[in-house]
């Protein structure tokens, strides 16, 4: 089966991505696994500024899944342009740069200041944090200020732009539908969902920052409601992700409309999951006499 | 820092038995962890498949047997993974990462140079200080310290005498043992930073202080030995996912004027004392 | 310890509510438990007309929870005044009728309907079913028409006045204050997520109505959020639910603010349920010294 | 609709083997359900501790034994929970409910008053047609029929002869065995409506079809006896959370102008062909 997806102008030689903020820069992950079995990579949120992070505790286990409260800790843009994208290009994999900004000018800053590094694929506009105060989140659950956070990158940074929304509003398609409209030319979805936890013993939430994103296999069905609905609403590609594991998930979310997928979660568990994915795709290619993955592409609405 | 070597194997569980002080400890088999492990290092492991419980559990590793392929873990039963650990018979397969974190070896903290001929009389000591179980992680250390010339007390605590995990591994190797009981079962009656406290006083700045166990002991280590300008040094725990620095979860303040953090799994578990906020928020 | 609560006026030995949907209207629910371990139960969704409910398959596993799209299968309020209700008072357990209308002439007929009988002990206003195509969760996505068909309720209704919502909001909150200030007397949530599973061999949605709701321990984090953020942002009581399986689960809602809690999915796995966590509670409030359940409401925010 | 009694046992796994056709069967302890459960009931599983697998998975009795207290079930592995239950071992104790449903049992459709004295020559017949793991629940119907006096067939089969399970104790309880492979490698070639079409002919209005297998094979046998007004009972799945009623789960569509839904578990599994709809959406 061939494998190969083509993000907006980006052709990928296969359509898993590691998602925003399980891959760091990817120096860490080389340690664990081979980079190359991914299609593409999606760098932590980068900020302007270094970041910190948020107090400890940032994680905590929740049934088929994690919260996480990480607040965005990197070390600035010009340290990862300087430094960390430098390093990462010798895979010779696509490298997406996700984009955390706290003001439109902010955005449109980080997009003037990736569009002179020749080594970014794509830029991914995280306007669905749930774990900053200010900035985060706040773009994506309105689509008037996801159009104008979209537009401001889009002015700035002429390569393929993806807009990664949250599932923690009431209409995602209409915030996809106003990032398109912004400039974007792929959707990436689900970010994660707001949660908390308790800690019966202490009788306080268990995070630090109190509530964090909720990930991994329960948010699947969310997701997967997502990626139905976007994948038919706007004229973009969309790139799926919440809970892929396998590539049974990442079936369906294909079938469901997804034209790449992401996996994030997955990742912390089973550092070698890419290479495992492919491999499962490719077999089911083979059983199934599917010529083209991008054939299955929203099969179950078309 | 250092880049470890990690595998990821499909280890047999070759034994499990629970020991004094109600701990569980299984060896298991995964050669290329064996081969390359240092004190203080540990491995995440997958408790069981599929999703429930979901996340890897991170262990110290409580033996090293470069020769047999074999680690061993020792843990307490305290949630849903460690229950499940419980269950488990030889024969078993289990998935487990490692090995993480950067360890703790006097030779890579450039300590035991001086220390091999020591310039008066007196040995350089290395006390070990354990509260439940974080006595786990200590005796590979210990092993690696006779080696180097160091001599090596431990001063252990718990609850109660059937709250103790058994220590004459620890004696075996000639390592010094002193015992604190809350309840006075056994040895010193109260916690074990009182016991270690007679202790403390003899030491001299060659002389270097080792701590696993609940954070308050560790905060009051680091009070006492910060008077006394001991140098300290503190193995961390905190919740973890991926355990190799991936999602940046386990982080822990640093302490002074920089708001930064470091990270348990990466840049720890052992953290020179002076340089982590242990204070509880 | 002492379980019982006080909710809008009703008083409940205990604090857990069998959630509308998992009960019937008890006459199964006989066969394989004992009513009696209930505080309260809430009925399946009732509506004015019988619905014969959504086509099959209506339920599917997902990864710690299940998504349904039942469609409010019932008989139609008619019956349930008639017949459910006087058979089910028997049991002496507090009654709570959920209801659903698809206009807010319908809320007010439904109120003014079950004003008529003596044996309701509280209305729950379902403004937050993702299954019906009329009405359902479209009441509970804007403050404004969860105001009115509060409101519709509550002027032919006089007894303690429940508002259901939705989490498929951006803000949960102001859907709650909208609900309060239409006269609701408490606040249950959550209902569930709208969510999407694919059969990947026959590249079809699973369900027969496509989307459904998702429930189960996978959305605990995100009820608990609700709940954490509601209970400070109104001044009524809250019955929290969404993924409790046992009385830790209970203790964390508890914790976060909720004055009572509902057990819907468990049920279906383990129909004594209630009885476990009730006898979980009261061991938990021996072990640790808690003289009343109801010191605990909250306290992981007080 | 009779009440019937349902029980919430733990129960110990007596035996798991694996059978011809690659089919699993498992021996439970469960003296309540064994007393009380009759041909067609099934019984909802929890099949692991915790949350993965998260609901209960539903199963047929394949053999009811009350006077030893035991229930046999027969299972394909062909997902989570059915692979979870292949590793069963005994002495595992497992959660069931049951028994589920109401059964078929031919007294309670006032079917055998009229037959066991058979008006003309020819006693009734009753004919189970099988396809795949339908095999499983018919056995403790041949058993209640033959003491009802009926003559017993069975039509039953599979895509090859690996993938029929074993019909020993049909033919020893006197059933007459029909089988049928589509690819010839055992008994008929073809489908096992294709065998059944040449037996329908000699069937009369006295005789009754049961039948337990995929949907289409199910939708020919309605068309096929009800060209000749055969009285057909087909045992349905649907997907089910509680098994129970509560959750109204498992609709099946009700046939004719009636636009209403019946539910397996309550309302079957078993039902009248006519009543229910049984078309592929
Ligand atoms: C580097 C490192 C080394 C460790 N070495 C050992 C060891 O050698 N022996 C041993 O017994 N334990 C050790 N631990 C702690 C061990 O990982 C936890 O006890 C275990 O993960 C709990 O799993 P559970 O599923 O049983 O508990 P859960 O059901 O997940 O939780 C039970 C309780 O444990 C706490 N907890 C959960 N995860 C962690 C965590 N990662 N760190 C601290 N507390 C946690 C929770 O707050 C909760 O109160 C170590 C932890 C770390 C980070
Ligand atoms: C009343 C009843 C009696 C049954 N008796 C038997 C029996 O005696 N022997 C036997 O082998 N099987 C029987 N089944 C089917 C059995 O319940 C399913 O095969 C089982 O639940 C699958 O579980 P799993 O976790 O292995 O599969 P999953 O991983 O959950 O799913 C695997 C596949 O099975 C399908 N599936 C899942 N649940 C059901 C379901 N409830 N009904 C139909 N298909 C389903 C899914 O669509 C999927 O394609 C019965 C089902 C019902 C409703
Ligand atoms: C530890 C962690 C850190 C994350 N950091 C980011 C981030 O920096 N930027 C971002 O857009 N998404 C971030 N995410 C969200 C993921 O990219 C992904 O959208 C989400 O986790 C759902 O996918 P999953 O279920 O496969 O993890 C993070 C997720 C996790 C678990
Ligand atoms: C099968 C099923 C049917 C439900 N029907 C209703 C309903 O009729 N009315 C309603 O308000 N909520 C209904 N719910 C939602 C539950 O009451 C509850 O809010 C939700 O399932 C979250 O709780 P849980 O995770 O404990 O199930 C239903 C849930 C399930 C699983
Ligand atoms: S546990 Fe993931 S970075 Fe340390
Ligand atoms: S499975 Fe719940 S009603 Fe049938």
């Amino acid at each position: 089966m061939d494998l190969s997806v083509n993000l907006a102008g980006l052709t990928l030689k296969n359509p898993v991505i590691a998602a925003s903020g399980v891959f760091g820069y990817g120096e860490e992950y080389v340690k664990v696994g081979d980079i190359r079995w991914f299609g593409a990579v999606s760098v932590k949120g980068t900020t302007l500024n270094p970041r910190a992070g948020n107090p400890p505790p940032r994680t905590c286990e929740t049934p088929a899944g994690m919260l996480n409260s990480i607040g965005l800790e990197n070390p600035g843009a010009k340290v990862v342009i300087e430094e960390k994208l430098p390093w990462l290009a010798q895979f010779g994999v696509p490298v997406i740069v996700n984009i955390s900004g706290e003001s439109y000018e902010e955005f449109r800053t980080l997009g003037s200041m990736f569009s002179e590094s020749p080594l970014v694929s794509a830029l991914e506009v995280n306007v669905s944090c749930p774990n900053v105060r200010a900035g985060g989140m706040a773009f994506g659950v309105d689509p008037r200020s996801c159009y104008r956070a979209t537009y401001a990158v889009r002015r700035a940074w002429h390569g393929p732009l993806i807009v990664k929304l949250t599932p923690n509003v009431q209409d995602i398609s209409s915030v996809a539908r106003a990032a398109v409209e912004g400039g974007a030319d792929a959707i990436s979805l689900i970010n994660t969902l707001v949660g908390l936890a308790i800690d019966i013993k202490k009788r306080k939430p268990v995070l630090g920052s109190v509530t964090g994103g909720l990930s991994g296999p329960a948010i699947k069905p969310v997701a997967l409601r997502c990626v139905y609905e976007v994948s038919q609403a706007v004229p973009v590609p969309v790139i799926g992700m919440g809970g892929i594991l396998d590539y049974r998930d990442a079936l369906e979310f294909i079938m469901a409309g997804a034209t790449a997928v992401a996996v994030g979660t997955a990742v912390l568990v089973n550092p070698s999951v890419p290479r495992s994915i492919v491999e499962g795709l490719i077999k089911y290619g083979q059983e199934e006499g599917v010529e083209r993955i991008s054939d299955l592409v929203g099969v179950a609405w078309r | 820092m250092s880049t470890p070597e990690i595998h990821d194997v499909l280890a047999e569980v070759m034994s499990v038995k629970r020991c004094r002080g109600g701990v569980y400890r299984a060896e298991l088999v995964a050669p290329e962890i064996a081969a390359v492990a240092k004190p203080f290092q540990f491995v995440n492991i997958k408790v069981s498949p599929g999703n429930d419980p979901f996340l890897r559990r991170p262990f110290s590793l409580s033996r090293i047997e470069p020769d047999e392929g074999i680690i061993e873990i020792t843990w307490a039963v305290v949630g849903k993974g460690t229950g499940i650990m419980a269950t488990w018979e030889p024969g078993r397969e289990v998935k487990i990462l490692g090995p993480l974190g950067n360890g703790f070896s006097l030779e890579d903290k450039g300590l035991t140079g001086g220390f091999i001929a020591p310039l008066g009389g007196k040995a350089p000591e290395l006390i070990l200080v354990a509260g439940g179980t974080g006595l786990a992680p200590m005796y590979p250390l210990v092993m690696s310290a006779r080696k180097s010339g160091f001599t090596v007390s431990l001063f252990y605590g718990g609850r109660s005498l059937e709250s103790l995990m058994d220590t004459d591994r620890f004696e075996q190797s000639g390592c010094e043992v002193h015992i604190s009981t809350e309840d006075g079962s056994a040895g010193f009656r109260g916690v074990v930073t009182g016991l270690f406290e007679s202790r403390l006083r003899n030491l001299s700045a060659s002389d270097i202080v080792v701590a696993c166990g609940p954070r308050p002991m560790l905060q009051r280590l680091k009070s006492m030995c910060g008077q006394r300008n001991i140098r300290l040094y503190v193995s961390l725990e905190e919740r973890m996912a991926c355990g190799v620095g991936l999602c940046k979860g386990c982080a822990v303040k640093t302490s002074g004027n920089d708001p930064g953090y470091r990270h348990v799994c990466t840049d720890g578990p052992v953290f020179l004392a002076d340089t982590v906020e242990l204070g509880g928020e």
